[in-house]
């Protein structure tokens, strides 16, 4: 059986390349960037080079950017980090309704404690209304938190109009880029933002690092106190092998990024047109245009997600569904809900993410035998039956 | 999937009682969309036996496993040993059901005995 | 030139076992443990049977193991965690002078919001005064952490009678058995403590993992909101690669610990006694008897650690020190301090540590290059100069 | 040494000019133990030029090499010249010092300065 993986947005392959500058430091380069001798040497060095690719990315100064061990983290030093340092006098804390929950949940622990959570919401393309976003900011405003691209729904917000709403309210804005960085050109001196995140795995790196990157003058309180590392910031034994791989697929990301976005975008349109034409009752979520090459999100009618990826997963195909059953919370998708999806739509939502190893031939074999499924389903349904009858 | 039990897996890719009957003697439908699952249930009663089942569920793998399994329990069955199914018996039928599957997913019974009794409050009408 | 490597407190190579078990998350089982399909099963599954090595070697239950990025995360998870969700009604949290800067400075930044942090010293060999220990428990006291051992010097505190003094006056105790676990047997149940934290390079497992186990019952507020990763204690992708190499370390030193441990400590045997016999004015620091079986570290007079570092790098051996200069911080090690040790004799700390891929050849040839080392700089060292005069 | 130039690396593995000078006509001490750093440097004078430095030197690999780097430069100097050697140009010499080592280990400059003040207060005594 043919196997189809489609959901790069839970994980991808490592390259080749990724894959290789990782093993020497699971085997002989073995040391801690912390040591004076060879061995830390080697480690501090593979590190700061991979601070510099990174760097490079989105246009940052090495320095200026903190290794984490992963995007949430990032988030999560970012939204307390920031609330912490904050020397402004307002309690605000202002976000999006589309926002990772790696985002939103640090937002509602400070609510917990005191702070006050405005919440912005977005079209039904997922785009963030900026009218509501400006008259949400003022001087009462410590933090605005929104994120570069959904990668859900696949909408990419204006950021470089947001940054200069904020820009002119003089509120500090950080952007989670986790999604989004890698796939989309990212420059943060453009875009006018003063703290970003982003991560390893969403761009073909391992899993297990993530960075933040915060403006020089932005006051951060540390998540994990503890020793000097990264400058003191973010304590703990690096990771170093997971850093190195970051550091690679960054690098990777700037040389390829127009040739894979161009790729995907090829592959997720077939299946955006190639879809709809095969099964009624199916719509596209996100934004047509404003959208990350990768993704092509939906949600089908009258079934529920679970039943489809389980199917799927039969016939060699992996994907993921933003339903409450496929939840592990068991909760469907807050970003669907506030795309104003009713919940019984969103229970059919289905995700297809591409990556760089997928080929037209998947997008065929996704075309041939998803259709079946949700006949299948839909011959199950109680709501297609009442439908079909109400049609008559 | 793993966190299905093979006899979950195997009701779930093919269930048994799929449908609805045609002037059933007993409809029963629990849950809602908006939760994730909801179960229709319908029967057909021959000298106080089930002698035919069929359901149309919405809902997750879980729920249509279950559906499937009731539907198969209940078929043949006298009036009052349907209405003795209970939720546990069908979970142990199906060899286990994930623990946060339990409650949501679970409502198999529940629909069948809804299903027997409007059967008997429409019997008792006529 | 032969390369002795002595710093596996730092970091340590990783078994060919581990290393293997690694591998195939880096390439084909890349998936995402919370996805549903074959990729995030094996992925999932590798997840929990490494939870269940890593429980097994504290006789833990595996649902009480949080992962986390590394032993400052566990550190920081515990020490914060466990005090937000305290509902004791006191504000005092209790360490010792030994502890980790992972605890020290989590239990420092309460201290600058408000909570009171009373330090409890240690004797010339490292151990905590169990007197003061438990005059400083009563009801104010919301948490005690002390260390199961230290690495720096080696010494192994009385957790159990530590334990016991926290049970008698209902203070919920954590342990930092990160320099311990895997080296010495641990039993959470014996011990009687409520959480521990443990981290993956150890005990000679990667880096980029660590775990608190916690006791269940035991309120915790997570440091890391996001998703409902690790039962929502945890949020953010798990670096599954990691986790499996920390559950393969885990199960190793299970299985070897009672050999490798007779083997270092004959390694750390041969040097605590043999330097000593070439080299006047050096001591041993820590206890002598309660003592990491990986650990010979000293104090050498009047001269100081870096320099020490630099020359042996140089004959191609790899070692610590707890001196300012070798610190990045540029602070002496708070540890020696603690053990009354004064900061002229502090500088001239030095940290054998040995791991199972040391042999006899490696003390010998340390016996025969470190003397002249030091040699070379006493005759460098103002302080020796005037030591002799003085001695005449 | 990563952390280190190679002319840094080059002086403190080959100092120049360790030790005591016996009747030195100035000697200057600074730094402290318990800071990590020490360093003491003893000159002889003739015609109004360091015929000799030399110095002992408790301290990291910078401050060794630093050490190092200033008898070498002092030596031969006239003392309005070697007055005013400064710890930036030492660090020049050295090919830099890593930042933070640039205010605890960089002392050797004020040592010799120290030496050659003490020769000049007992030469305005005698
Ligand atoms: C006792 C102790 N606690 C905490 C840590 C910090 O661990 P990590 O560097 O993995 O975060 C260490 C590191 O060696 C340690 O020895
Ligand atoms: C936009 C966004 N933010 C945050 C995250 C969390 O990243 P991680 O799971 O690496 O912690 C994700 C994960 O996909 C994401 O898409």
């Amino acid at each position: 059986m043919r196997a189809v993986y489609l959901d790069h947005y839970a994980a991808s392959p490592l390259p080749e390349e990724v894959q290789e500058s990782m093993l020497p430091f699971l085997a002989g380069s073995f040391g801690n960037p912390s040591s004076l001798h060879r061995w830390g040497d080697d480690a501090k060095t593979a590190v700061e080079e991979s601070r510099e690719k990174v760097a490079a990315l989105i246009g940052a100064n090495p320095e200026e950017i903190i290794f984490t061990s992963n995007g949430t983290e990032a988030n999560n030093l970012a939204i307390k980090g920031m609330i912490a340092g904050s020397r402004r006098k307002g309690k605000h804390i202002v976000i999006s309704g589309i926002e990772h929950f790696s985002v939103m949940n640090p937002a509602k622990s400070l609510e917990k404690q005191g702070y006050d959570l405005v919440t912005v919401p977005a079209d039904e393309y997922g785009v963030v209304d900026l009218d509501e976003l400006a008259a949400a900011l003022d001087d009462e405003t410590a933090l605005l938190s929104i994120m570069t691209a959904n990668g859900e729904i696949g909408t990419i917000q204006p950021i470089r109009e947001i940054a200069a709403i904020a820009m002119e309210k003089g509120v500090p804005f950080h952007t989670d880029a986790i999604a989004a960085a890698g796939h989309i050109p990212i420059d943060i001196a453009a875009l006018g933002v003063q703290a970003m995140s982003i991560a390893s795995d969403g761009m073909y790196g391992p899993k297990g690092a993530g960075a933040l990157w915060i403006k020089k003058g932005i006051r951060l309180i540390p998540l994990l106190d503890g020793g000097v590392q990264e400058g003191g910031r973010r304590g703990g034994t690096e990771n170093v092998a997971a850093i190195v791989g970051m550091g690679t697929a960054a690098q990777l990301a700037r040389e390829r990024m127009g040739e894979r976005s161009e790729y995907l975008r090829g592959l997720r349109d077939a299946l955006i047109v190639g879809l709809p034409d095969r099964l009624e009752h199916i719509n596209l979520t996100g934004h047509l245009k404003q959208r990350l090459p990768w993704n092509a999100s939906f949600v089908v009618e009258f079934i529920e997600g679970e039943g489809m990826l389980l199917f799927l997963d039969a016939q060699g195909v992996a994907v993921s569904s933003g339903s409450a059953c496929t939840s592990r919370a068991l909760k469907g998708s807050h970003v669907l809900a506030a795309c104003g999806i009713p919940p019984e739509r969103a229970q059919g939502s289905i995700l297809f993410s591409f990556g760089p190893e997928n080929n037209m031939e998947d997008v065929e074999y996704v075309l041939d035998v998803f259709p079946p499924i949700v006949e299948r389903l839909r011959q199950m349904s109680p709501l297609y039956a009442k439908f079909m009858k109400e049609r008559g | 999937m793993a966190i299905y039990s093979d006899t979950v897996m195997e009701h779930f890719t093919n269930p048994r009682n799929v449908g609805e009957i045609e002037n059933a003697d007993g409809v029963g439908e629990v849950g809602n969309p908006v939760c994730g699952d909801m179960m229709t249930f319908y029967i057909k009663v021959d000298d106080g036996r089930l002698s035919d089942v069929k359901f149309k569920t919405f809902g997750c793998g879980a729920a249509i496993a279950v559906s499937s399994m009731v539907s198969e329990m209940a078929k043949g069955k006298t009036i009052e040993e349907a209405l003795k199914i209970s939720r546990n018996d069908v979970a142990e039928e199906l060899g286990g059901l994930p623990t946060q599957k339990m409650h949501c997913s679970n409502l198999g019974a529940d629909a069948l005995h809804k299903a027997i009794e409007d059967y008997l409050s429409k019997k008792g009408q006529s």
